[in-house]
């Protein structure tokens, strides 16, 4: 490969022949004490980080949202986002150190040595360029002859599955899907061949077929050119699936790293497995564990263990002394270690048992719920303009009954749910709710129907009026709904409060001052303070991490068991609908294929799309609640 | 010949031929016209002062001289007048001028009700008659012993032209021809080698409009013109610096006008309180830096019968006080109305309002565009501020504040004042004529409805190489808008 | 808010528990105050707005006293702003001058935001043939240049300051509607918007209560151009001759005023423009100000607003005549 | 998009001639009275209505009036009579050459200084950039006039004549050194509008994420600001480019006036003072559709620059 930078430069050759030779450790990529903190304010970020990546190797990085991940994944190519800075570390790609090398030779390494594949591909792609000339530009910059680069892009838009998509090339990235941008985005990044290749949630938003594609084809690329690999992700399924290495973030720290198979088999540090506990499981029906509380704000001074305030099992010397990487189990050979005074030491296995006790499958009581149908949806067609998108649905949902939806991307589910509330209107068939009959238009609808039905809006930073109080925006369809008077209104709504679990305190708050997790609480107490009879919630967690998906679940699970509540879910997570449906539809191109009980439909499919579903599911099995059930 | 001037003379050196004279001149437009009979403003009388020549104009002292005319003379009773042309006059276009072309010009004026048709309001025209090539002969209606003072003061609107005159391209007799001509922006004239008189030191004249006197001056700062016309009192030091400074002392004014037939002015008090509120000095001052005459509420300036002994009135806020008191007029407001017509104007409005504070009198100024200002209520606002140019005493009068006047602004009636005026256009004799005259004038001074505080002096400035600028005391700039007489070294 | 406290820690007395933040607005200028920008905006903002208003009570002169010095006489110890064409103090007049020409631009401007807004939100919200329509008169009324507009309107209907309020306003409405209207459909398209849209509240209502409080950003920055703009037209209007009339101290008057002395005495007119560009600068540093902390949005398009000093020139200066228009949905409902 | 845009432009240009007709209608005082001013007679008041056919119904005078136009033929001017095609002729090419040349100049200055700004953003440079940027907004078009001219013809520099009356007959550019001064103001009002948006946009696109990402990719900082940022920054721009011109419209007023340069911004104030109906009229629509045109032109270029809005999915 001729490249600009010259064929002196060891970092190409290596990279070129895939030859895994490595300077120090056999190690592409070894980051030390690396320190990344905002420039003005000088609030570290990203806290004293030494890792190191192997040629070939993934080294998986979780955490929750917030944490550091996307920061520390940018600083091991040696870049920051605006208004950041490495204030100390050492970045070394095979021997050579990044922190040192001139704006210039860096630039150079971008793109061939180096590559990185952002968060989101739907706004890294330029919106004003065709997806070719994007492509062909990483190469060309670097030497790459035209005819060359063809070819080269010819080949990885095979290798990443894009062969087939007819004028990849000259379509502009807003005529592409979130999954085929995905792929372009990582076809970009191992177009070059580089050394080290950085990826930031290449697979969220994908659906489970895709996301299988995607990953399988990393791994394959990794191991053909000797790819060292950091892969960021808050999925764990998927960390777990993909990575060889693991290193576990909280709050800038690295809390615990190992082997992919010791983290997740045995994990140490507390946070590892609270994060591990609120995964739903796809095989057996249980309470997904939130981790209490949140995280620390960036820049909180407070001494001590980040985690302890949140720790089940923090003693007080945690509030005080700041925690070091051990290796675990004590004296091992330091390839698994945790940043935990407690959980490495003696008679930390009994608390840890004593944790996973109250861990059980979820009481199947109600599976045998009132059989008074709440919801019934008889042969819905929609179509938007004249394309028909939604065919002869029947759905009906009991009183106390979670329905899941679920179905590929695309299928149909949104505009079921956008259907029943009043979003979209162009729809036939019938709708009755309880006894009355449902209009299209929710200005026919009479006042009590659209009380009795709700609606829970996907994302949670966009469902909630940003200049109204959590407050207000409870008052607000109190007004609406009913006469109540003053006192009985603000009673409604602190006891909606105090069963969504926020504290009263926070009715003066606004919006933007509260976290994903509890801003996705107030939206659905807004539903819930006029006590409707059935709740839509359309993908209410997924842009929520496992943590705090776990406990809006939980959360909505009480309320259906307390509320007399009927809930239509939509989601595309399998295990989730394991978790919280007593019954389940399966969506596929505008039809339901398949419906029954959960776990017959999960446990036996019959569509071949459910099988297919089931089989792509990143096969991931939590080892501490094995242990704990076992 | 019009050198006679008394004004200031601006230093000359010995005249230069050839070459363009441009003058840029302000308050002309769209509706500029080259038309002899149509001039509506200062630069349509540059231009027709460039193209024509009326029977008789006035001379840089404000007295009438004989332009084309060789006699222009009334019957012993008054009731006719003998005009005879000079011999060997000829057009542009080489036509020689004779009665005919008189009595076609003077009878286009009076059938389309052109503007100098207020000098020929006594003069029957259908029964005027050639005399013979040379001479004509215009009967009047009453006796009317003014008519040369009204012809000279109306000479901008009486040039002659042929019996076969296409105001589209014009032909006179003045001293330039016309070369070509864009209304609102600019014309071009080039010397009349031909001319009856002292024929032109320059090649051609170009005047063009100005929008502004800023714009004036800046183009006169970087030469790009040799003459602009009309500045402000302000202007003289940056003009001085620029080049040449000519002040004319001019007969012209900006009266305050009060309708005489409306409240309040119907009071001959508040005329008189409104009168005495004015301190005429400091107007002075502050618009003309004194440059200017004061006046004291009688037109004619210039004219020989202007009675200079009538005591000068000046400022008396306690009796100005009494007489509004006495009228029941103590805390008068009153609105008076403006339009940049003529420097002088909106300038006048603000400083009488100020001074009017003096004696309790709020007065309010109603800015108007120049055009809403001659639009339909012209004559008839309750007080507002004309602009007239130098006329003499009789001829005004018979404009403005006699039975049948033209504009008769003030509305003033007095059945006293119309018997003298009859009597004095009755007579020939000029000293009969004086006293009348003079009588008149008293009660205009004591009873009429203008204020009129000074007489404009008219600020002119030209570029360092001009030379035989002369003052006019007509008011009209470049001594009365002397083209041929002025050259560029 | 490190941790969740539990509903039984907050067990206050229903009363005590505000609901609302009442005097949220103050707090948000206290913290644009706060700011660098604010303060410097709010300091230019009302050390105009002082001489403005304040000056008149110390004026040395009455305003129209002429003849208090020369015509444009320079700077001297009893007119250190020297004179103007009728000799009258520059400082008094610049003192006695600001408030009539800044009340009046104030007036054209709420009534120009409002007007627009009112329209542009109704546009972007109700949809289809009404939308179309107040595109329509937009367009029409956006034809004929600001300045043409004004001066015909003024000419038709006669020079009164009303007039020049009505004719200022009624040629900024257009704009402010278009910005509005495109500042607002993606307003309608969110969610919050619709969440309250389909519970069956009025279209009023949601347009009132939930689309134009989050219209303030482009509302501030709107208000502040067009508080420039107001003073521009009608300094604008008054040079050509049109609006305030003579003897009137009025910055704007008085730049037209005082060109002849511009070469003589400078300051006659640079004394009353810089006046007005520095409210005009103080007003728009101010919202822009106003705009960045009162923005209640997540942290990065914060930071990306916060990052790019010009960022609210875009909404502005674009006409964004997007085609992008509701869906059929939210423009029946 | 065309299809539609242009029948629309069509019935505003329609609409403002109706709306031009009726209020000049409305302008008080009859225009005939205006046009004689202090020698008008009831004589020849009467006959001149005649002429200018002011006897007529409004709608007649409309219809007489509208269906000149459509045939090329404006009709007269009030005040002198001559042909409106004719006298406003040659003021629409000198506004043209004034609008275009500072168009042009103020676009490119203000790129310029925008991508300099948006590179070096933040600095001291921007952030004086920027406060200059707000102080030209802030003042009005004639005390940026006067300061040219003061500075560069009358007071400080003798370089350029003050006055841009153009002798008739004359084109621009026989006398380009009178297009100087007009034109500096122009561009000192204009340019302020583009680099604003020009810096906004670049910096929008600098720090977007394929911005971040084009750098990542190995592209130096020209190459992302020349490839990546650009491309974006094309369609504001464009817009604000379009909004510059319309703004020109109604800026030439004052700054022809102030430079005495015979334009159409001229020829419009001196028919409104005139109150020369027919002038008014069809300048008025001359300016609406100048406006539809340069509104079409630029959506349809901004369009053409956002592939996200000419290409649906
Ligand atoms: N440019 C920046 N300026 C200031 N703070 C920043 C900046 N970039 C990130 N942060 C802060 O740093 C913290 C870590 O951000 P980062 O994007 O690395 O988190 P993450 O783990 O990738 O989260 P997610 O899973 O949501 O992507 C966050 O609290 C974020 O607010
Ligand atoms: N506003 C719209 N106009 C036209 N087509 C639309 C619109 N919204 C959705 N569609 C189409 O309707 C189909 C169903 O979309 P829908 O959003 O209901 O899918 P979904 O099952 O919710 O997918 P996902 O899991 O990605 O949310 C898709 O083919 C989509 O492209
Ligand atoms: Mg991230
Ligand atoms: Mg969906």
């Amino acid at each position: 490969m001729s490249v600009s930078v010259g064929t002196t430069d060891p970092v190409h050759e290596q990279g070129h022949g895939g030859a895994v030779e490595t300077g120090k450790g056999n190690m592409r990529v070894t980051v030390e004490n690396l320190t990344v903190r905002i420039a003005s304010s000088k609030v570290v970020i990203v806290n004293d980080v030494s890792i190191e990546v192997a040629a070939g190797e993934i080294l998986g990085i979780v955490g929750e949202s917030g944490s550091g991940k996307t920061t520390l994944g940018l600083a091991m190519i040696g870049h920051t986002r605006r208004g950041l800075e490495i204030s100390h570390g050492a970045i070394r790609l095979d021997g050579r150190d990044l922190t040192s090398l001139p704006a210039r030779k860096m630039t150079g390494l971008y793109g061939s040595a180096m590559t990185y594949v952002p968060q989101d591909p739907g706004t890294a792609l330029n919106p004003a360029r065709r997806i070719g000339s994007q492509l062909r530009e990483i190469l060309t910059v670097h030497g790459v002859s035209k005819r060359e680069a063809d070819e080269r892009i010819r080949e990885i838009l095979g290798e990443v599955g894009l062969d087939g998509v007819r004028h990849v090339l000259s379509a502009y990235p807003h005529q592409l899907s979130g999954g085929q941008q995905q792929r372009v985005a990582i076809a970009m990044a191992f177009a070059c061949r580089p050394g080290l290749i950085v990826m930031d949630e290449p697979t969220t938003g994908l659906d489970v077929t895709t996301q299988r594609t995607v990953l399988n084809t990393v791994r394959s690329l990794c191991s053909k050119y000797g790819v060292a690999a950091i892969y960021v992700s808050h999925d764990v399924a998927v960390v777990a699936e993909l990575a060889d290495q693991v290193a576990v973030v909280y709050a800038g720290k690295i809390v615990e790293r190992g082997p992919a198979a010791r983290v997740f088999g045995s994990p140490e540090h507390p946070y590892t497995r609270g994060l591990l506990r609120a995964v739903p499981s796809a095989e057996r029906r249980t309470r997904l564990r939130a981790m209490p509380g949140v995280r620390p704000e960036l820049g909180d001074p407070s001494p001590g263990c980040a985690f302890a305030p949140r720790c089940s099992i923090s003693e007080s010397r945690c509030h005080h002394v700041s925690p070091v990487l051990v290796a675990v189990p004590a004296g091992s050979d330091g390839s698994h270690s945790a940043r935990c005074l407690v959980a490495p030491g003696v008679g930390t296995r009994e608390a840890m048992a004593l944790d996973l006790r109250v861990l059980d499958a979820v009481d199947d009581q109600h599976e045998e719920a009132d059989s008074t149908v709440v919801l019934q949806v008889s042969n819905l067609s929609a179509h938007y303009g004249t394309k028909k998108v939604l065919h002869d649905i029947n759905l009906s949902i009991g009183k106390n009954e979670c329905l899941a939806l679920v179905g590929e991307s695309g299928s149909g589910k949104t505009t079921l749910s956008r259907c029943l509330v009043g979003l979209h209107r162009g729809w036939s068939g019938e709708v009755r709710l309880s006894d009355e009959e449902i209009t299209p238009g929710v200005s026919q609808r009479s006042r009590d129907a659209l009380q009795r039905m709700q609606y829970v809006f996907q994302n949670p930073y966009a469902s909630l009026n940003p200049r109204r109080t959590v407050g207000g925006l409870l008052l607000q369809p109190l007004e609406h709904f009913t006469k109540l008077g003053r006192r009985e209104r603000n009673q409604r709504v602190v006891s909606t409060l105090d069963a969504v679990s926020l504290p009263r305190t926070y009715l003066a708050k606004y919006p933007d001052e509260l976290s994903g997790g509890e801003r996705q609480r107030v939206a659905i107490a807004r539903a819930l303070v006029v006590q409707p009879q059935v709740l839509v919630c359309d993908e209410v967690t997924s842009a929520l991490d496992v943590s705090v998906q776990a406990s809006v679940i939980e959360m909505l699970r009480d309320l259906q068991l307390d509320q007399e509540l009927s809930i239509l879910f939509i989601t595309h997570n399998l295990p989730l609908v394991r978790s919280i449906a007593q019954h389940v539809a399966v969506m596929s191109d505008g039809r339901i294929i398949e419906q029954g009980g959960t776990d017959s439909v999960l446990d036996n499919p019959q569509a071949v799309y459910t099988q297919q579903l089931m089989e792509h599911l990143p096969s991931f099995e939590d080892p501490v609640r094995s242990v704990g059930l076992g | 010949d019009s050198s006679a001037g008394a004004g200031t003379t601006t230093s000359t050196s010995s005249p230069v031929k050839g070459g363009t004279l441009r003058a840029g001149l302000t308050g002309g437009g769209a509706a500029d016209t080259l038309d002899a009979a149509l001039p509506l403003n200062n630069i349509d009388f540059a231009r027709g002062g460039a193209l024509y020549n009326p029977l008789i104009g006035m001379d840089n002292d404000a007295h009438g001289v004989k332009a084309l005319a060789d006699l222009i003379e009334p019957s012993k009773d008054a009731m006719s007048w003998t005009i005879r042309l000079k011999d060997g006059l000829t057009f542009h276009n080489g036509k020689p001028v004779t009665a005919d072309d008189v009595l076609f010009t003077l009878n286009r004026v009076v059938s389309n009700h052109y503007g100098g048709s207020s000098a020929l309001t006594q003069i029957d025209m259908k029964n005027a008659q050639k005399v013979d090539k040379l001479t004509v002969k215009l009967p009047c209606f009453t006796p009317f012993s003014i008519l040369d003072q009204a012809l000279y003061a109306n000479a901008y609107y009486l040039g002659i032209v042929p019996t076969d005159y296409d105001p589209n391209n014009p032909v006179g007799t003045g001293p330039f021809k016309f070369e070509s001509f864009t209304p609102g922006q600019q014309s071009v004239f080039t010397a009349n080698r031909d001319y009856w008189d002292t024929a032109a030191h320059v090649d051609s004249l170009v005047i063009s409009n100005y929008t502004d006197e800023t714009a004036q001056l800046n183009a006169l700062q970087a030469q790009q013109v040799d003459l602009v016309n009309q500045l402000s009192a302000a202007s003289v030091g940056v003009a001085r610096a620029a080049g040449q400074v000519l002040v004319s002392k001019g007969g012209g004014s900006t009266p305050i006008v009060m309708r005489c037939d409306k409240p309040p002015f119907n009071d001959v008090r508040v005329r008189q309180a409104l009168r005495l509120v004015v301190n005429r000095a400091q107007l002075n001052s502050v618009i003309f830096e004194g440059n200017a005459t004061v006046g004291n509420d009688v037109f004619g300036l210039w004219d020989p019968d202007y009675d200079t002994s009538i005591p000068q009135r000046e400022q008396d806020i306690d009796q100005a006080k009494s007489l509004l008191r006495q009228a029941g007029q103590s805390d008068l407001k009153i609105t008076l109305v403006v339009g940049d017509i003529s420097y002088g104007a909106v300038q006048t409005a603000q400083v009488f309002a100020d001074q009017a504070k003096l004696a309790g009198v709020t007065v309010e100024i109603q800015k108007v565009t120049v055009t809403d200002f001659f639009g339909s209520n012209f004559l008839s606002w309750d007080m507002s501020i004309d602009a007239w140019y130098y006329t003499p005493y009789l001829a005004m009068a018979s404009y403005t504040t006699t039975p049948g006047a033209p504009y008769p602004e003030t509305h003033f009636s007095d059945e006293k004042y119309n018997s003298l005026y009859q009597q004095a256009i009755a007579t020939t004799d000029e000293g009969a004529r004086r006293e009348l005259s003079h009588q008149m004038q008293l009660i205009d001074h004591n009873q009429g409805g203008y204020i009129i505080p000074q007489f404009a002096a008219s600020i002119d400035a030209a570029g360092k190489s001009v030379g035989g600028l002369t003052a006019s005391k007509t008011g009209l700039s470049f001594g009365n808008f002397d083209f041929k007489s002025l050259w560029v070294a | 808010m490190t941790t969740i406290q539990s509903p039984q820690a907050a067990d206050i007395a229903l009363e005590e528990v505000p609901m609302v933040r009442r005097f949220e607005w103050l707090s948000v200028l206290g913290r644009s105050c706060q700011s660098t920008r604010g303060m410097v905006g709010l300091g230019l903002t009302f050390l105009v707005l002082a001489v403005a208003f304040l000056g008149p009570l110390f004026a040395p002169e009455k305003p129209n006293k002429v003849g208090v010095v020369g015509a444009f006489a320079g700077p001297s110890s009893n007119a250190i702003f020297g004179g103007d064409a009728l000799g009258r103090d520059v400082l008094s007049r610049v003192l006695s001058g600001g408030w009539q020409i800044i009340v009046l631009a104030t007036l054209a401007t709420a009534l120009g935001v409002v007007v627009g807004a009112i329209a542009g939100v109704a546009a972007a919200y109700l949809g289809g043939w009404l939308d179309n329509l107040i595109m329509r008169v937009v367009d029409v009324v956006l034809a004929f240049p600001q300045l043409v507009f004004a001066l015909l309107l003024i000419s038709v209907a006669g020079n009164q300051l009303w007039l020049l309020v009505v004719a200022v306003g009624t040629s900024h409405a257009p704009q402010v509607a278009r910005v509005i209207r495109a500042a607002a459909l993606d307003v309608t398209e969110r969610d919050y918007v619709k969440a309250v849209a389909i519970t069956g509240v009025s279209p009023v209502r949601v347009m009132l209560r939930e689309v134009l409080p989050n219209l303030t950003t482009p509302l501030m920055v709107e208000s502040g151009l067009r508080m420039s703009f107001s003073i521009i037209v009608m300094a604008g209007l008054a040079f050509l001759g049109f609006g305030f009339q003579p003897p009137d101290a009025n910055w704007g008057y008085m730049i037209n005023e005082n060109r002849i002395g511009a070469a003589i005495n400078p300051l006659a007119i640079l004394v009353p423009a810089m006046l007005l560009a520095i409210f005009a600068i103080g007003v728009n540093t101010f919202a822009d100000a106003v705009t960045r902390s009162a923005l209640r949005v997540d942290r990065t398009v914060r930071a990306s607003i916060t990052a790019d000093a010009g960022s609210p020139a875009l909404a502005v200066v674009l006409p964004a005549e997007d085609q992008a228009m509701p869906s059929k949905e939210t423009k029946t409902l | 998009m065309l299809l539609q845009r242009v029948p629309l432009g069509i019935v505003t240009i329609w609409i403002v001639t109706m709306i031009v007709f009726a209020a000049t209608q409305l302008l008080p005082g009859n225009a005939a009275l205006a046009v004689l001013g202090k020698n008008a007679t009831p004589e020849r008041l009467a006959a001149l209505e005649k002429q200018m056919g002011l006897d007529q119904s409004p709608v007649a005078q409309y219809w007489h009036w509208f269906s000149g136009l459509l045939q090329g033929d404006p009709g007269r001017s009030l005040v002198n009579q001559q042909t409106i095609s004719s006298l406003t002729g040659p003021q629409v090419l000198n506004s043209a050459a004034l609008v275009v040349t500072a168009g042009i100049l103020g676009t490119l200055i203000g790129v310029a200084v925008g991508l300099v700004a948006a590179v070096l953003r933040d600095s001291p440079l921007d952030h004086a950039l920027a406060a200059t940027a707000l102080a030209i907004l802030s003042l009005p078009e004639f005390v940026i006039a006067i300061f040219v001219t003061v500075l560069f013809s009358t007071n400080v520099f003798h370089w350029f004549p003050a006055v841009s009356a153009l002798p008739p007959g004359a084109r621009p550019w026989d006398h380009v050194s009178m297009l100087v001064l007009p034109t500096i103001v122009l561009v000192i009002v204009i340019a302020p509008y583009v680099f604003r948006m020009m810096r906004a946009a670049t910096v929008e696109a600098l720090e977007s994420e394929y911005g971040e990402m084009a750098g990542l990719k190995g592209l130096t900082k020209r190459q992302v600001l020349l490839r990546h940022a650009l491309p974006n920054a094309v369609a504001p721009t464009v817009q604000a480019i379009g909004l510059n011109l319309l703004y020109l419209a109604g800026g030439i007023v004052v700054v022809e006036s102030v430079y005495n340069y015979p334009g159409v911004g001229q020829a419009l104030y001196q028919a409104i003072l005139n109150k020369d109906v027919p002038t008014i009229q069809f300048l008025v629509t001359l300016l609406a559709a100048f406006y539809v045109i340069v509104n079409i032109i630029t959506d349809v270029l901004a369009l053409m620059a956002t592939p996200r809005r000419r290409l649906q999915r």
